[in-house]
């Protein structure tokens, strides 16, 4: 592993900071939408490894397996975004600690 | 050398703007940096030769769901800061200790993998055959045929889903 | 040899920018020129022969003028809308060709930046980031009308998009390709300015391109009557000047990508027939221009003429109206260049 | 936007404001982009004209009058003249109330360029508020050459005018309504056809007959929701009785048929002046008027329509003083704008300043 010339595996590594940063956020913010914010920034990181993976084998399989991950990325985001709305509506904050209703 | 510093670059930006999005205080913030991380990602694509990809990252993501958050950071109108209410029982230690613990690991089998005599590390720069875009389209519609019209339901459901949920109950 | 490789897109990219910039501070002159003859006045006359250096008044003023942020504005955000609005707009044209290739200095030189395999997909994705510097600044500016218009705006522009991006896959199919350059030179096979093809794609393109600008009469979001100047109100300066900009950037590039798409780019009217042959002693790059103003010229044509819409009706126009069109026309060309 | 549940939104729309038409202040209550609710402010324009009018002699309070409705400033001098004549029983001239006719047709065709450019403007058509100031202009003209202002005329007096028409004054009157003639087709080949105007202005700001009874509209909003109520034709002034026209009414009473009366209202002025010019009768202008003002004691109300409806003035004197004992204006701006707030409720932003276009006030006439 050297710093040059730049390997496919320079990529994973950079991806793997990238998730281990989006796991960060998730564990220590509290406000639900950077929540989501830091979960997008590991789907990325994912991204980040296929296209690397793709890169690496000389396929675009990695590639379309990332048009997937994008495509549920908005799914989460749009389904995530509504019930965060409705929750919002109820309880006027986006406190993750006051999501609580299971608890009782 | 180029391409190093294209990295290295690229690399820093990323996690930077990556960094700022989990710090920064407004929600706002947060989005912009977002916005500016997932760019700097589109340009990783482009250099690893997916422009396909590149172009979905920013069209979809930067210019699509990032809109999404905007809304509705902006359309939430935040009556008292959520960071201002803190419970006792949550442990932020432990959620570094987790988030570096992931770090570590997963560098630690990229950089094992990496030295390790079998693998025999692949330079990036090897040229990927025909226009990118035609093979992704190809793919898509004739092995993950299935996978694709898959995925389009799911948006169908996310989108009926999201209307529900954001939808006033009266 | 390999420091002229390093050499050549940085020209072109200076040449290109400067090019922009003058061509849009001109853009304002005609339009006012235009819209003056339309309502039987003058326009600019003081600042040079027929108001000619009013441009350049115009920029010093705003240069020199205070910029003012208000005190309870976001002040970060603030600064960062107006780059995020005029950056995407002056690198869209990076993938615009305006001609094909040139001999300079006895070198062979394209006369676009780059002609990359997903040219029309680069522009369409660089124009949706446009919409963060409208939302931006409407809640930044931490004031009621900007963010009224900038919620209109960023609701206007997501709609529309949609549209234009329907009916460019249209144009994609037709010509196979989504290079911008590939695209002119498939009209260039076919014989056919791509116009005779998709005349619907065109009027679509073109009534989204109007609502992708914030043009009349789809300004609302720039409403002075109703919103007391939209999502700008509270720049002024160079930031507002940045706005002013990257707007009039963006007729431009509505007018490059339909000038491309459907009337040949570079190409001369109908280089297939014989007798028409002496068009193509202008050079391509001319024909561009001269066909790019013709757009320019039908944009403030229509901001003299129209009214504007209101926001409901404007967005039932764009999902109830281009977009089942844009459906349509895109079933059909694929069912055409399946069967043909 | 009504997917999101957010709170009201309150916005000041004036008191500077580019269409509220001056210093016209109203608070929407906004849901999204839709008006909940709307509160009309007014008074910032208020001069006190009403009461200043008590401590001014009769003549001087012809140049009080050319400052409520400023950019109709001819019909306010006429409306209050003929109050204080109609108090003194003095007899005008017929040569005076001719030219007062025409004068206040062209204020008329005036006023309704002013209107149909601003209006215009308001909803985006940039071009006919040019074409309309190049109009009014010419009209303008016609008015220095007459008097010598251009915007406050006080260009009648007790008993009738302070000076006869100029010669050759009466032929440019006519090259004007030739002239005019051919340019209100061009207003309609913006407007009246174009589908962007019609939606704009079709079934918005819907106001019934009987509505606009209650309210008291009076002038075009009135007449565009059918009713054919016009003082001129009621209740004759001037020399309105000796003329042909038509009173032009709506169906519909939304703004488009507001937009459509005043348009068919160029065309009838035109009508009266042309009648009016080639009937004018020689003679003096002015009547016998005492060196003195002091009109009888005794109270009267005398109305007229102005291009915004009816202005009435209602006048007291006391007989002893030589001013008026008590001096009120029903102005057509105020007692139209009442319908505002009715009118703005449920529609959305945008309609907000094309309603306060369709109703025409002007704020020095609301405040006075």
């Amino acid at each position: 592993m050297h710093l040059y010339p730049i390997t496919a595996y320079h990529y994973l590594v950079l991806a793997a900071a990238l998730f281990a940063l989006g796991a960060t956020g998730v564990m220590l913010r509290r406000n639900i939408i950077i929540l989501f914010m830091s979960i997008e920034l590991m789907l990325n990181a994912v991204n980040l490894n296929l296209v690397a993976f793709s890169r690496l084998n000389g396929h675009v399989v990695g590639q379309v397996f990332a048009l997937f991950i994008v495509a549920v990325a908005a799914a989460e985001a749009v389904v995530g975004l509504g019930i965060l709305l409705a929750f919002y509506r109820n309880k006027e904050t986006l406190n993750i600690d006051e999501v609580n209703l299971l608890r009782g | 050398m180029l391409e190093a510093i294209a990295f290295y670059g690229l690399a820093a930006l990323i996690l930077g703007f990556g960094v700022m999005v989990i710090t920064a205080r407004s929600a706002v913030h947060s989005v912009v940096f977002l916005v500016l991380n997932f760019l700097a990602v589109a340009v990783v694509y482009v250099v690893l030769g997916a422009e396909f990809l590149a172009v979905i990252q920013v069209l979809v993501y930067a210019g699509g769901i990032v809109v999404l958050y905007l809304f509705v950071v902006m359309l939430v109108n935040q009556k008292r800061t959520p960071e201002a209410h803190h419970d006792p029982h949550r442990k932020t230690g432990l959620g570094i200790m987790l988030a570096s613990a992931v770090l570590a690991e997963v560098t630690a089998i990229v950089v094992y993998t990496a030295s390790a005599p079998s693998a025999s590390p692949i330079p990036v720069s090897s040229p990927v055959v025909g226009g990118n875009t035609e093979q992704v389209g190809w793919l898509l519609y004739t092995d993950y045929l299935i996978a694709f019209e898959v995925a389009s339901m799911l948006l169908l459901a996310a989108m009926v889903g999201a209307i529900l949920f954001a939808r006033r109950m009266d | 040899m390999t420091s002229m490789g390093w050499l050549l897109p940085l020209v072109q990219i200076l040449i290109v920018l400067n090019a922009v910039l003058i061509a849009v501070t001109y853009m304002v002159l005609l339009e006012r020129k235009v819209i003056a003859w339309a309502q039987s006045r003058l326009g600019p006359m003081r600042v040079g022969p027929h108001g000619v250096l009013q441009p350049i008044a115009d920029a010093i003023k705003l240069l020199l003028k205070e910029d003012i942020t208000p005190a309870r504005a976001d002040k970060w955000l603030f600064t960062i809308a107006p780059i995020m609005s005029l950056v995407p707009a002056l690198i869209a044209f990076a993938v615009i060709p305006f001609g094909g290739h040139a001999r300079i200095f006895g070198r062979d030189v394209p006369l676009f930046i780059a002609d990359v395999n997903v040219g029309l997909l680069y522009i369409v994705s660089i124009t949706s980031i446009g919409v963060y510097g409208i939302i931006l600044a409407g809640y930044a500016s931490n004031s009621k009308y900007p963010l009224l218009a900038s919620l209109r705006a960023s609701a206007q522009l997501i709609s529309y998009e949609v549209a234009i991006t329907m009916m460019l896959v249209s144009v994609i199919v037709t010509a196979g390709t989504l290079s911008m350059v590939a695209i002119v030179e498939a009209q260039l096979h076919n014989h056919v300015w791509f116009v005779f093809v998709q005349p619907v794609a065109l009027v679509v393109l073109f009534i989204g391109g109007l609502a992708e600008t914030n043009r009349t009469p789809f300004d609302l979001a720039e409403a002075e009557q109703e919103l007391t100047g939209g999502f700008h109100t509270e720049y002024s300066g160079m930031r507002f000047a940045m706005f002013f900009l990257a707007e009039y950037a963006n007729m431009i590039v509505v007018s490059a990508v339909v000038t491309t798409l459907f009337f040949g780019g570079w190409l001369p009217p109908f280089p297939n027939v014989g007798w028409l042959a002496f068009l193509g002693w202008i050079p391509g790059w001319m024909w561009f221009l001269v066909k790019c103003f013709v757009f320019l010229y039908v944009f403030v044509w229509i901001r003299a003429t129209l009214p504007r819409y209101r926001y409901d009706q404007l967005m039932r126009v764009g999902w109830k109206v281009l977009i089942p069109v844009a459906l349509a026309n895109l079933f059909v060309t694929a069912i055409l260049k399946v069967w043909l | 936007m009504s997917l999101f549940d957010t709170d009201e939104l309150v916005i000041n729309m004036g008191p500077q404001h580019p269409s509220t038409h001056g210093v016209l202040r109203v608070v929407l209550r906004l849901d999204g982009e839709r008006v909940v609710g709307a509160d009309v402010v007014i008074g910032y324009l208020h001069r006190g004209i009403e009461k200043l009018s008590e401590h001014r002699d009769w003549q001087q309070i012809v140049m009080l009058t050319d400052r409520m409705d400023y950019v109709s400033a001819a019909t306010s001098n006429l409306g209050y003249c003929e109050t204080v004549e109609k108090l003194m029983q003095i007899e005008v001239p017929r040569r005076a109330r001719y030219i007062r006719t025409i004068l206040s047709e062209l204020q008329r065709i005036a006023s309704h360029n002013l209107w149909l450019g601003t209006h215009a403007m308001d909803i985006g058509a940039m071009t006919v508020f040019l074409y309309n100031f190049r109009e009014r202009e010419l009209i303008l003209d016609l008015f220095e050459e007459f008097c010598g202002a251009r915007l406050t005329y006080s260009s009648m007096r007790i008993g009738g005018l302070p000076l006869d028409i100029p010669s050759g004054w009466a032929r440019k009157v006519s090259a004007f309504c030739d002239l005019f003639e051919t340019k209100i087709p061009e207003y309609e080949d913006l407007l009246t056809h174009n589908r962007i105007w019609k939606e704009r202005t079709r079934n918005i700001g819907v106001i019934s007959g009987a509505d606009a009874i209650a309210i008291g509209l009076t002038g075009p909003p009135l007449r565009g929701s059918g009713v054919p109520r016009d003082v001129r034709k009621d209740e004759p002034y001037a020399a309105y009785d000796e003329f042909d026209f038509d009173v032009p009414i709506g169906s519909a009473g939304d703004i488009y048929d507001r937009y459509l009366v005043r348009l068919e209202e160029f065309r009838q002025s035109l009508r009266i002046i042309r009648q009016a010019i080639a009937g004018l009768p020689e003679g003096p202008v002015v009547g016998k008027v005492p060196r003195l003002i002091k009109p009888p004691a005794g109270e009267t109300y005398h109305a007229i329509e102005s291009p915004k409806g009816e202005l009435g003035f209602f006048i007291v004197s006391d007989g002893r003083s030589n001013v008026p004992y008590r001096f009120r204006v029903r102005p057509p701006s105020f007692c139209n704008l009442q319908a505002l707030p009715r009118l703005i409720k449920g529609h959305l932003v945008a309609d907000v300043v094309a309603m306060i276009g369709s109703i025409d006030i002007v704020l020095g006439e609301v405040d006075r």
